[in-house]
């Protein structure tokens, strides 16, 4: 498939985030975000830490400083650590600006699907559920389309839900969406990819903004 | 493409405002205000004083005792009050309460401190209401809904949610990240957790890095200003009476 | 009236108290328990401190160590400290052994009347109804009758309560009672008090207990 | 008359066990078990390893991810399991919960980690239920009490409280007092506070008085048992898959 290399899907979607804001990216690619965030956004994670650095070198690893991906991270000069009831508190409360999630399905109306994989018996909800409620903003960051190809920008999701109507935004291998009232909007095109070839691989229909442009990084 | 962040800066983010006028200057006729403090210790009096200077209105008052907001009765800023302790502890002390109550001028919850720090969590944490077993028999009961679980009687009690909370921390930095010092921790977290805008008067301001991270107990996203302020003088905190101390 | 000092009120209280124990002594006169307490008991005090020492001398004095009731308290080595919400934890959900509380009426069948006086427009709740649901164990200390020399151990509580059968052990200047689910059962008396003497004093009507005894220090 | 209580005198009590087979004795068949940690960092390893040669039947255990119970799982002691993740968070690791979930052998609740958190908090802070949001419109809701809270439809949540908890410190006390160490901070506390009996594995036990009074994070009051163990092996932590590190 054409598109956006991950990177620079995490890249496109860092610049979401402004200096000041408390932010939480979510296991998976989500992670990956915090090799790009500008200086002066603070990265929680919901093991309980609040203000860490990028993913640490094979050099930095201590196995007792990591992220809810039980990645190692680093440290920041102003960095808190806190148990788990406090965390979630940060999560479930409105108190994170924005959380940066994966998904294996969403829906026109902004509904999640991002915890139980296709004929998976059992699952990992972790944070996710949490996350989507709690979180001021929410944006998806995936693949436009599964491993197999078939659309993750779905009429309804078929998956199990982690949570209804609450994504506000989608960044992809393709493009940028806004959900709005009226439903998709598409705001941004990566590099060399067409209104048509997203459209293509997304099942309901866009609006395309007045404003589309393509994505900047 | 950006290059990577540097590893060892520290967030570009700075709360601390230059005095504790500036700090309450957004606090706004109807708040509900929610006051640290448990006795004299954690009690924001400098953050109190320059509230009680603007002579807002219509207050709702949430705090440990009128210790905490007898300067806010006096400028006539306070509609209601949330408290667990509806005049000192000591009942020898005069209750700054009692005339503004009986005149039907302010009106008073009392509630036991326990129903008032999880009320304040739950709005923390999200949680609208919970079920609790504290108050029941009681006059905190009396209109409120009603539940067993198992052989437990409870009640339903609702989140509390603060429009500003003022609190005293010991030592804080630029990002918010606060220290108390002893048994005047008391409720400042819980307000601070529960304000939309918390307004933090501190000892001491010092810089990113110097608190232990595993000993911060307020972290910064609970935080949204920081002042230093002077102690109080020890009289206010002794005498028990605070008319006395504004006379210091 | 006869009976015990308040420092002899809480010298017996103080013998209901064992080593590892964690307790928790209410506001007023069982403050004054810290002064007597077997060495291995573990004070709490619900603004968020367990482990601390006897009520602090002039010298001793900071006012941002302080019980409850907001007198100065003293370090021991073990001391922690903590926000209100673990303390109200602890006082609630039956981490606590014991609760030493004062009262101004108690019932036959162990209701409590300790926040609100007689005449009061208002009352102070504070910390009582936590401890009182909260705690495995409640034993009640006070003067046996009140300022006028009206009973504190009473038929029904006119005052309002703070919670509905909850106590267990009464100690007043006169006599040890424990409340059992026949009624109130006199245990001990003050030296020189007589049973007679007592239940004159007394509302509800007393079962002497078998091994009735003169109270020890 | 007694004399008044020596100042500067610790209590005499001790919680320190010699053993984490000790520490894990008092496990009984269809106990309710929480086990601290959140991947690797803050996962009680040996006292897991003890309680699996113990082969106690049929407990309920509760933790982020088999992770920390898939000794358990090998030495068929688990009858259910309530977990956020019901696989590692890597979907390329084998799951151990798959094959005895898919006979029946294994009951699994999957919930959110927010729910989890608060329901055992909920059981430690002596509140029977309480409603959230977080689950609504999900399998999570499936079989409970709804109720909206203004336009918030939230779910009944009930308490949790564990028979034993099992967590991992880094330094403790004779009194129980811990302390963490950066993120294997995580459930640990929560667990102890939720548990009627806590286990602590710690990796240095310490003379009282030598933490910070500020900076103890979970104080000896919810913990019972304080056990010395080594540090599991650094391939039982990064593999991730556990019985590869069996063989170490």
């Amino acid at each position: 498939m054409e598109g956006l290399a991950k990177d620079l899907i995490c890249l496109r979607a860092a610049k979401e985030l402004k200096p000041g804001m408390y932010v939480n990216l979510g296991i998976g690619l989500p992670t990956q975000v915090a090799n790009f965030t500008p200086q002066g956004v603070i990265l929680h994670s919901e093991n309980g830490v609040l203000g860490f650095g990028p993913i640490a070198s094979e050099e930095q690893m201590d196995w007792e400083l990591v992220n809810a991906g039980a990645q190692p991270i680093t440290l920041l000069p102003g960095i808190s650590f806190f148990h788990s009831i406090d965390a979630f508190v940060m999560m479930r409360g409105r108190h994170l600006d924005v959380a940066i999630l994966g998904t294996y399905q969403v829906s026109e109306t902004g509904d999640l699907a991002n915890w139980r994989m296709e004929g998976e018996a059992l699952g990992a909800i972790g944070g996710s559920m949490d996350l989507a409620y709690g979180a001021k903003r929410i944006i998806v960051i995936c693949e436009h389309t599964d491993r197999n190809g078939k659309p993750r920008i779905v009429m309804q999701c078929t998956l199990p839900l982690t949570a209804k109507g609450v994504v506000n935004t989608i960044i992809t291998s393709l493009c940028v969406i806004e959900i709005t009232k009226k439903g998709l909007e598409l705001r941004e095109l990566a590099p060399g990819i067409s209104t048509d070839y997203v459209q293509q691989l997304t099942e309901p229909k866009l609006i395309i903004s007045q404003d589309l442009k393509e994505m900047e990084f | 493409m950006r290059a990577q962040l540097d590893t060892g800066k520290s967030p570009a983010v700075n709360k601390i405002v230059a005095t504790v006028s500036e700090a309450v200057a957004d606090i706004f006729d109807g708040a509900v205000v929610g006051i640290g403090g448990f006795g004299a210790a954690g009690t924001p009096y400098r953050l109190i004083l320059a509230l009680a200077e603007r002579k807002v209105k219509e207050l709702t008052v949430v705090a440990t005792s009128p210790r905490q907001f007898e300067f806010l009765i006096q400028s006539g800023s306070v509609r209601k009050a949330i408290t667990p302790f509806a005049r000192y502890a000591d009942p020898s002390v005069p209750n700054p309460l009692r005339e503004p109550y009986l005149k039907g001028e302010i009106e008073v919850e009392v509630l036991p401190i326990g129903n008032l720090v999880e009320r304040l969590r739950a709005a923390a944490a999200g949680i609208p209401a919970f079920y609790c077993p504290v108050g029941i028999d009681t006059v905190v009961a009396e209109g409120k809904e009603k539940r067993a679980f198992g052989e437990q009687e409870c009640i339903l009690e609702h989140a509390l949610p603060l429009d500003f909370a003022l609190i005293k921390g010991h030592k804080g930095d630029r990002l918010g990240n606060l220290i108390y010092r002893m048994t005047a921790r008391c409720h400042n977290p819980v307000m601070a957790m529960a304000a939309r805008v918390t307004i933090a008067e501190v000892d001491e301001i010092i810089e990113v890095g110097e608190l232990n991270p595993e000993a911060i107990i307020t972290p910064g996203i609970f935080v949204h200003k920081v002042v230093k302020a002077e102690k109080p003088p020890l009289d206010w905190v002794y005498k028990g009476v605070v008319q006395k101390a504004r006379k210091t």
